[in-house]
């Protein structure tokens, strides 16, 4: 009992003298050998429920973290925030909702290239990261949301997402271009048809949209 | 009288569109004084629809069309440089816009104008549920904002002690190798004995003139068979099998010589040929395959 | 007792949140009008009592502490094992044999320039000191092995370590085998086949220098 008092005792210091959230394998290699540290973190959540600071997980990091109902009433300094452009709110948001999501993907979405700096900004606050490369044509690299990025929006997992659940049933979470979302039969449709009949930029797009369907059939 | 009547009605129709394009007009003129803030033609095509003032899954794509083109005149008129972009859409937006008016064409591999509006909706849609996303991720508790970490974190420390893996061998090791260096510094110019092709080529030579002959051809020998006896050293070896193999291509080339393999790494024949006429040749070969 | 139980938890978060410790005016400035900070510190101080974190006051500063007892547990110790790159070898048997030994005259016997590092490397592991100054031209600095590297390899005195004679005795100063590729050894007995190992070696050399290099860095 008093082994695991103070395994307790030592695991709540841990956590709050830490900058960063750890991991529980993090906090394995300093507690004392044989310490359950699942269960003694569980123990502490459930201390620490009702209090003005939790105990919160995402994604495996545990960290202290002020009660979010006192928001309102928290008077502390608050951090300057950098505000990030609609661009790329716009480009997190597709990539936490569609994640893992190529750059070829993201700009299907919205419809415009992407800027080299929009996800370097989101590279740089820590709120994406390079996933694996998808198997198709050219290997793309695809982006996927951190730890980080749930940690700053109080999110424990991704599904946890606003409105994920009701994107998904409506099959908003499409990434693939819109034009294949209705007429999946025939991917190689009417190039050589339409050439002679349109104008060069109508063309030109579906030019563009004849490639990216070929990246995603191979 | 009637006529009066019906002259008013529609005089009263010509205003009401005319105060529609007009407020359609400053929405669009809005519109382009911000243009700046808008993420391409997608968003502005967004933005339109929103006018409707429907459900995005209801709205008119004509109607849709027709504002947009509308958007494109007007910044034309108003000298304002749009980025190609904007234009390629007014241009495929025009193009879906006569589509959607024709019958619709039986058998037809291509995407019906049907399909291409349907797939413009759901861009729409699906770039709407984007955006309002960003907004619901921007309304969520942020660490820093309404959530705090410890202000004032103790932080913690990992002290790593190396061991440092060294011998009192591996110095001295270390050291001698210094010294063989220096000694190995002062070398002479290696020599090998080797064959070289020449000798290989007279070597060959003489030998494949020595093997008994069917008609034009020598017998079949395996590249084997033309290697020197009694070789010990086997660089020596090594090189004669290279430098008589290396001798029976150049040979080969000349139209003195055979190859015959019959699979991966199976034995190499070699037979000689009366370099005579092509006829002859052609002839031999035939042969051989069968 | 709602209302207390609201303002301790606030109370809680403002000092967790706090980038500074907190006086019970700037506190009181803080709290909900009427809240009793003095009585509300007394209760969150002895709740965190006998937990990892305390609630301390210094000087009227109030502030939460990871518990003093703790301090040695929290720290961890990890042991790793290093071994040294080829080049900071041959160095430190250059200084051990030749001391007092400028970096010029170490560069002579090794036959490469020697990366500032590497001395470095030496310097912090206690191994070698430098020396008195050469009075010659530039008055260079030499460098001296130290006790500790007479600790480490068990050495009573530099004047132990085996001379030349006696390494070529015990076979340290054999020639490797030269074409490990071609079994025939009596072909490649002779001087000729060294040209091979030594630039094999030079490449080694430099390949561990720059591991070296990032390790260091990491």
């Amino acid at each position: 009992m008093s082994k695991n008092n103070h395994h307790i005792r030592l695991l709540e210091a841990l956590l709050f003298a830490s900058s960063e959230p750890m991991s529980t394998s993090a906090l394995h290699e300093r507690m004392p050998e044989g310490a359950d540290v699942g269960g003694l973190l569980m123990e502490l959540q459930k201390h620490y429920a009702e209090r003005g600071v939790h105990l919160t997980e995402t994604q495996g990091q545990w960290a202290f973290r002020t009660a979010q109902d006192l928001a309102d009433d928290l008077n502390v300094e608050k951090q300057i925030s950098k505000k990030l452009s609609r661009a790329a709110m716009e480009t997190l948001a597709i990539i936490a909702y569609h994640q893992p999501v190529t750059r070829a993907e993201i700009e299907n979405v919205r419809g415009v290239a992407t800027h080299k700096g929009t996800l370097d900004t989101l590279l740089e606050m820590g709120w994406i990261k390079p996933g694996r490369r998808r198997e198709t044509l050219g290997r793309p690299l695809t982006w996927v949301s951190t730890a980080g990025f749930l940690d700053h929006f109080s999110l424990e997992s991704i599904i946890d997402l606003p409105g994920m659940d009701e994107m998904k049933a409506s099959g908003l979470l499409d990434r693939r271009p819109a034009i294949d979302t209705v007429h999946q039969d025939d991917l190689f449709t009417g190039q050589s048809a339409q050439e002679g009949v349109e104008s060069d930029e109508y063309v030109d797009d579906e030019d563009i949209d004849i490639r990216e369907e070929e990246m995603e059939g191979l | 009288m009637v006529g009066i009547a019906d002259a008013v009605q529609e005089n009263a129709q010509d205003m009401s569109v005319f105060i529609k394009e007009d407020g359609e007009m400053s929405a669009v003129d809005h519109l382009l004084l911000d243009i700046d803030g808008y993420e391409g033609p997608i968003d502005v095509l967004l933005e339109l629809s929103r006018n409707q003032k429907v459900d995005l899954a209801k709205i008119s794509i004509l109607e849709l069309v027709r504002q947009y083109l509308v958007f494109i005149e007007r910044a034309q008129q108003r000298n304002l440089e749009l980025a190609a972009e904007y234009l390629v859409m007014a241009a495929w937006l025009a193009y879906l816009k006569s589509r959607l008016f024709l019958p619709k064409e039986e058998n037809s591999d291509e995407p019906s104008a049907e399909d291409i509006a349907q797939a413009l909706q759901f861009q729409l849609q699906r770039l709407e549920a984007m955006q309002k996303a960003a907004d619901k991720l921007l309304a969520l508790p942020q660490l820093g904002q309404e959530i705090f970490a410890r202000g004032q974190p103790e932080g913690l420390e990992m002290n790593v002690v190396t061991q440092w893996n060294v011998s009192l061998y591996d110095m001295l090791k270390a050291y001698g190798d210094i010294e063989r260096r220096k000694e190995a510094s002062q070398y002479d110019l290696p020599t090998f004995d080797l064959m070289s092709t020449d000798s290989a080529m007279s070597r060959l030579s003489k030998m494949l003139g020595n093997l008994p002959k069917t008609g034009a051809h020598s017998v079949w020998a395996t590249l084997n068979s033309f290697m020197p006896e009694d070789i010990e050293d086997s660089l020596y070896g090594r090189s004669t099998l290279a430098s008589t193999f290396t001798a029976g291509l150049e040979l080969a080339k000349q139209g003195g010589l055979e190859f015959r393999q019959d699979g991966l790494f199976r034995p190499i024949y070699m037979r000689k040929m009366q370099p005579s006429d092509g006829m002859n040749y052609g002839e031999e070969d035939q042969d051989v395959d069968a």
